[in-house]
């Protein structure tokens, strides 16, 4: 179980990104994180990681307080093109945390391979990520995060780059590997459809500084499927209430508290 | 190192290995005829021959005991390094003495400097100020009425002197051979100050130098390198082709060159008056505090 | 290349000076060319060679490992910055009489002063290479559970190898000049420097000094085509990706 | 009365824990370093020998040589004035052309492959002479004195900035450059608002390295032909004149000045660097 | 006028990324382009933008064959946040290519600024761009491609770290901007629904090798309005069509040509 407790942080530059969150994620929960640009998201997400320390409140794992980087995490960056390893070839980006799991050099390769294939790189392996396009390249970042095994996994705008279909595409993939695996996701997202189709509950976030702003509960039928899930009436209903509440997350947090009195 | 032959021989000499530094100069001739015929070896003793490029680099291998002995050490470097306390220096020989015209002040043939007098305010080329050059120089001026403290001396190594000549950089040249017959040549130099000249003619320049740690170590050794120094400076005092013969051989200078340059003068006993001369001048000359004690410094051999 | 050696034919002939005092260079890269069947010549290049190599080799062993120390651990940074300071302007050629005292006159004694010169470029360049690595690749590894150490071998190491390269080539460069200075001025054993050092107390011997300049120049500009080479190959990733597109 | 007791104290308090805590940086910055001072000067002392001073001595020699003068000359002595004065502006000549010309041709080599293929070959040459050689050389170019010594500087110190700045133009993002190429911006505004920020730590690693090697040949200039003064003089007059504790204090005035300048290098690389990158860890979302 | 003739493009490692491609743009049209990952469309804009010389064929600008970088051309890259320069405060970034338009330092200024305010970041000018968060450097980018006033814009997936209210609002700002000054746009997107709503042509590509797929003309009425243009029939139609092209389209070449006889 993951609780996030007062979450408060503020860049050296005074400025803060985030304030008082509260949230407790359910173990093999997914929860899609919704909010405008800037509103705190990533900032959200790299607290969770360990890699800021947060300037008030604490996140708690299975009942400990978290001091650094959790174990067992993977992260797919917003700035996935960075995040990889230029002079590693992509089979070798995506093989090198497996180290940390103690696996044989064959093996890491093959379950590099393994991941590569499950987002349709299959032929990419070979090459370096500056030889690949942006959406392969995200790709890439998704496969290493898969093939990684994680039980706390937390993915910043995965799809941002990718095509229609191999949205989709991905988007059946993470909710395989959560049914299988019991794996704990956060998945930030700008795409209110995919919210809902991919989380178990979806929290909207609002600006200035970034707060809770609602937490809903997707309450559809499971498997999920692309065509017919999103045609049910709750995920139409769904998806409009969170596409109003993102809009109108813009307002700061103090115009939400009288809103919501 | 020479340490080879330290376990004493038949002939009782602590070592028979000596190891020599020697400098491509003319200075050294000496120990090279003494080679050639066969002086050291009559002494039981064998000479190794280590060339080096200057004196005082030879320096930190003596005390270290990698040479024995360097031939044709600078007194003015080797007797400051005494006064200094970073050397117990110890004399087996002389090598070389000054004579007339071994070293000249040198200017271009159209230069208006005609005289001593008339160096005065003008900078001379010297290899290493403060040193040799400069203490003899300024013996002569002054014995010619001229203040040495109005010439500025410029350091210009030897083989670069005819050119700064040549481009005006400086206004006169001191130098030794065999660059001053080359520039001679060269330049049709004119020479306007004998730097061999009264009142420094004789005063002794280099020596075969040692430590006194090795010197009192090894007494026999040093006397019997000594002995046959002595007879080798005879020998190249006495015949100028002797010299003439082996100079092309370690300096590198052309057989017709070596023929044609103004030989310094081979001593032949080590005489603490004659070095008295040079401690003297230093002393005037503010290169040495005190005056050393010559004779722990000459090496005396025990009869 | 041709541009200097026209300039310096041309400045050798002009005759500002004699002749022999600055030799035109076709006479130099004649005689260099000689030096080449000469056994003794080439004996003394590899002696300088050794030194050079082992030298060098030796101090990229301390320069790269001490660099990423410094580089990694502001702490030791602070703490031997006034011993580092203090010590890089120190003229080592200048104290060879002290260091013969200490080390002997050998190849101890060139080794010794090439590894204390040219630690300095490769020491400087791992360092601020370090500083410049991305925030964003050493995160990545972070997160998944990697150690400092780790981070710093997998990705700190390999992001700043171009520029540490850089610095090899650098010191390269300087432990040849180290070798071959520490030579001339010892003025003892063996090497190119030997060679050159006994060409400069001889009257006429400009044409020998500049022509074992001419091989030093050669030794740095092969050696440096070789590191070169090497570089490329070794971080194609960085050339290609340089020149390329994504 | 509580309140007005505890702010009379705190500022007294801030104030003794920020100097408690500015020695203890003092301490951590200077500790290694005395300690090896100290090593040293035991070392020295036992070993006694004439060619190895204990610091000590040498200090006491370093301030009645250098720093004994009128406090209006800020304690310099006439000999400081007469040799380590030239010798400073010699270096700082010798350094700024370095660095102007490294600059500028590291940026053109490190952009043009064209000109790296013309001229690189000839740097590589000339980078790997050993300056002794090119004594002949200079005797005919230059004038004896400071024109052959500062060339001489110069022809060392500028490989680093030169090979630095190449290597940072080199490694510019390739995207930044493509950014400039759409722009259609003039080469001036491209060297001096991405070429030169971007390369600008790289630039400062060989500015660093030039400064201290720099100071090396200051030393080694003055070996040159026509040298009458300088600290590089002083040092090899005493050693030709075995007066080792001369010779020491003109090598702990090498340190002392190698290490004054390099802070202010330091200091001038920091408020130019500090605004260019996000401080490690926090770096991007 | 923009025309591409015969564009073959093949990467140093062999790669053909796009192969024969044709395409004429009108001065002012506004080209939405979309197609699956990795399929050759940041190639293409490339090609375009004079930054990699293509293999065969040419581009032909007003009759002219283009030689390098066209005139006043801006471009929006897709990663955006290495297009930036981090040592430039936002407002320089915006302000620095405006240099090239002769502007005083004071103009530069504020047409930075009016441009900042036109992408909702009036407040960021004096940041630098790694204090702000993906939305925020992407929005600067755009600012950048705007204040420059170019008469040919290239984006590449512009608003693809963009929740869905500013991307609305930036939408209806590209659509204002070309409606203003006659811009000639290029858009690459994976949002199939805002190729449609903002494009006046949609252009499908296909992969292995990129290849155009499809031509669409977009018949929608002008202005176009966020609410009432998506509820067109005509809309919904295209919108449909265009998803399914693009589903279709990661077939190759060689299958698309076959496909159409
Ligand atoms: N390194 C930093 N220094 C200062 N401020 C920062 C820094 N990183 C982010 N911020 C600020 O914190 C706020 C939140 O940023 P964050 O990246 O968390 O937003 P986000 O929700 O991920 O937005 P987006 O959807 O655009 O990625 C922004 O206003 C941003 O300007
Ligand atoms: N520098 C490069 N070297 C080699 N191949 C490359 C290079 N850049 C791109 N490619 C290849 O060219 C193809 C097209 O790439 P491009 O970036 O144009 O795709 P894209 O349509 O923009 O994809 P995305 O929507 O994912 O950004 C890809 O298969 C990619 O692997
Ligand atoms: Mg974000
Ligand atoms: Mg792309």
């Amino acid at each position: 179980m993951l609780e996030i407790q007062n979450l408060t942080h503020t860049y050296a530059d005074g400025h803060t990104a985030i304030k008082d969150i509260n949230l407790t994620v359910q173990d093999g929960q997914l929860v899609s994180i919704v909010g405008p640009s800037g509103c705190g998201k990533s900032t959200l997400l790299r607290c969770i990681a360990g890699l800021i320390r947060p300037a008030e409140g604490r996140i708690v794992l299975d009942g400990t307080p978290a001091d650094g980087v959790p174990d067992n995490l993977a992260v797919v960056f917003q700035d996935y093109s960075r995040s990889l390893f230029p002079w590693l070839t992509v089979r070798d980006n995506v093989a090198l945390p497996l180290k940390q799991r103690g696996m044989s050099k064959a093996q890491r390769r093959e379950a590099a391979m393994e991941a590569l294939e499950s987002v349709g790189l299959a032929d990419a392996g070979s090459k370096y990520p500056w030889q690949l396009s942006g959406g392969m390249q995200q790709r890439v970042s998704i496969a290493r995060a898969l093939a990684y095994r994680p039980s706390l996994l937390l993915m910043d705008e995965p799809f941002g780059s990718l095509d229609a279909q191999t949205r989709e595409d991905l988007e059946d993939l993470t909710l395989k590997v959560r049914g299988d695996g019991g794996m704990t996701i956060l998945l930030v997202t700008h795409d209110i459809d995919e919210s809902v189709y991919v989380g178990d509950r979806v929290v909207v976030l609002g600006a200035s500084p970034g707060h809770v702003r609602a937490d809903l509960t997707v309450d559809l039928p499971e498997p999920r499927d692309q065509i017919s899930t999103r045609e049910l009436p709750e995920f139409v209903r769904l998806r409009a209430e969170v596409g109003r509440l993102v809009r109108g997350a813009g307002e700061t947090a103090e115009q939400a508290a009288t809103a919501a009195t | 190192g020479g340490d080879d032959g330290s376990a004493s021989g038949g002939n009782g000499l602590e070592k028979q290995t000596i190891t020599v530094a020697a400098l491509p100069l003319v200075d050294g001739a000496a120990l090279h005829i003494g080679i050639k015929q066969k002086l050291f070896e009559a002494e039981g003793l064998k000479v190794q021959v280590k060339p080096i490029q200057q004196s005082t680099q030879a320096l930190p291998a003596l005390i270290k005991g990698d040479v024995d002995v360097i031939a044709g050490a600078n007194y003015v470097t080797f007797f400051q390094a005494h006064e200094k306390g970073t050397l117990k220096l110890s004399i087996l020989s002389e090598a070389a003495a000054l004579t007339p015209n071994m070293m000249n002040v040198l200017v271009k043939p159209d230069s208006p400097i005609k005289s001593a007098k008339d160096l005065e305010g003008k900078k001379i080329a010297v290899n290493i100020p403060n040193n040799i050059q400069s203490l003899t120089l300024n013996a002569i001026l002054k014995a010619n009425n001229v203040d040495p403290s109005k010439v500025q001396y410029i350091q210009v190594p030897f083989p670069q002197m005819g050119a700064a000549l040549e481009k005006d950089q400086v206004d006169a040249i001191h130098v030794v051979e065999p660059f001053l017959s080359d520039v001679q040549k060269k330049l049709g130099a004119r020479v306007v100050v004998n730097g061999g000249g009264e009142p420094v003619t004789g005063v002794p320049i280099s020596g075969y130098v040692t430590t006194q740690e090795f010197a009192s170590k090894n007494p026999k050794t040093s006397a019997a390198f000594q002995r046959a120094m002595l007879k080798a400076q005879e020998a190249a005092a006495s015949d100028r082709k002797k010299v003439e013969e082996v100079v092309p051989d370690y300096a590198r200078i052309e057989p017709q060159v070596a023929s044609v340059i103004t030989m310094p003068d081979f001593p032949s006993s080590v005489n603490t008056t004659r070095l008295q001369r040079i401690v003297d001048l230093m002393v005037s000359g503010g290169l040495l505090k005190d005056k050393p004690d010559l004779n722990t410094i000459v090496f005396q051999a025990k009869a | 290349m041709a541009a200097l050696f026209a300039a310096s034919e041309l400045l050798g002939r002009a005759e500002i000076v004699d002749r022999s005092y600055l030799p035109p260079a076709s006479s130099v890269v004649t005689r260099a060319i000689e030096l080449a069947g000469d056994t003794l010549f080439l004996q003394y290049l590899a002696d300088t060679m050794t030194a050079w190599a082992v030298g060098l080799g030796l101090a990229i062993a301390v320069a790269v490992p001490l660099g990423l120390l410094l580089g990694s651990v502001p702490a030791v940074n602070a703490a031997t910055r006034a011993i580092v300071e203090f010590l890089r302007p120190i003229p080592s050629v200048a104290l060879i009489p002290l260091a013969g005292l200490l080390l002997g006159s050998g190849t101890e004694m060139k080794v010794a002063l090439i590894v204390y010169a040219s630690t300095w470029p490769i020491l400087f360049n791992t360092m601020y290479g370090l500083a410049e690595v991305d925030p964003a690749g050493k995160d990545t590894l972070r997160v998944f559970g990697f150690g400092r150490l780790e981070i710093l071998l997998r990705v700190s190491l390999p992001s700043a190898a171009p520029f540490i390269a850089t610095g090899i080539r650098l010191a390269a460069a300087i432990a040849l000049i180290l070798a071959v200075g520490t030579e001339i001025i010892s003025g003892f054993g063996e090497g190119l420097g030997i060679f050159i050092a006994q060409a400069y107390s001889v009257p006429d011997g400009a044409r020998d000094v500049l022509a074992g300049t001419v091989w030093a120049g050669t030794l740095g500009l092969v050696i440096d085509a070789a590191l070169g080479g090497a570089q490329r190959r070794m971080f194609h990733w960085h050339h290609a990706r340089q020149g390329g597109t994504t | 009365m509580s309140t007005t007791a505890s702010s009379a104290v705190s500022p007294a308090v801030g104030r003794g824990r920020r100097a408690a805590r500015f020695l203890g940086g003092l301490a951590h910055r200077w500790l290694p370093f005395a300690l090896l001072i100290g090593a040293w000067e035991l070392a020295t002392r036992a070993a006694e020998s004439p060619f190895f001073p204990p610091p000590s001595q040498i200090v006491s020699a370093t301030h009645e040589l250098w720093l004994s003068g009128p406090a209006t000359r800020l304690f310099l002595t006439d000999l400081a004035m007469d040799n380590l004065l030239p010798s400073l502006g010699r270096m700082a000549l010798a350094l700024a052309i370095a660095a102007v010309a490294g600059i500028a041709l590291g940026m053109v080599l490190g952009r043009s492959e064209r000109a790296m293929a013309y001229l690189n070959p000839l740097l590589q040459f000339c980078r790997a002479i050993p300056p002794p050689t090119l004594v002949p050389v200079f005797i005919v170019l230059f004038d004896l004195g400071t024109q052959m010594q500062v060339a001489s500087i110069i022809f060392s110190v500028i490989w680093p900035i030169l090979l630095n700045t190449a290597d940072g133009a080199r490694s510019v993002t390739p995207l930044q450059m493509d950014t400039a190429e759409v722009f259609r911006l003039s080469t001036v505004d491209r060297i001096r608002y991405i070429l030169i920020p971007s390369a600008l730590p790289k630039i400062f690693a060989g500015l660093r390295l030039a400064l201290s090697l720099s100071l090396i040949l200051v030393v080694f200039s003055e070996l040159l032909p026509g040298t009458v003064n300088g600290i590089g003089f002083q040092l090899t007059d005493a050693q030709s004149r075995s007066d080792m504790p001369t010779m020491w204090s003109v090598i702990v005035l090498l340190g002392v000045l190698g290490y004054a300048l390099n802070t202010l290098l330091l200091a001038v690389e920091r408020r130019t660097l500090g605004r260019h990158r996000p401080a490690d860890g926090k770096g991007d979302t």
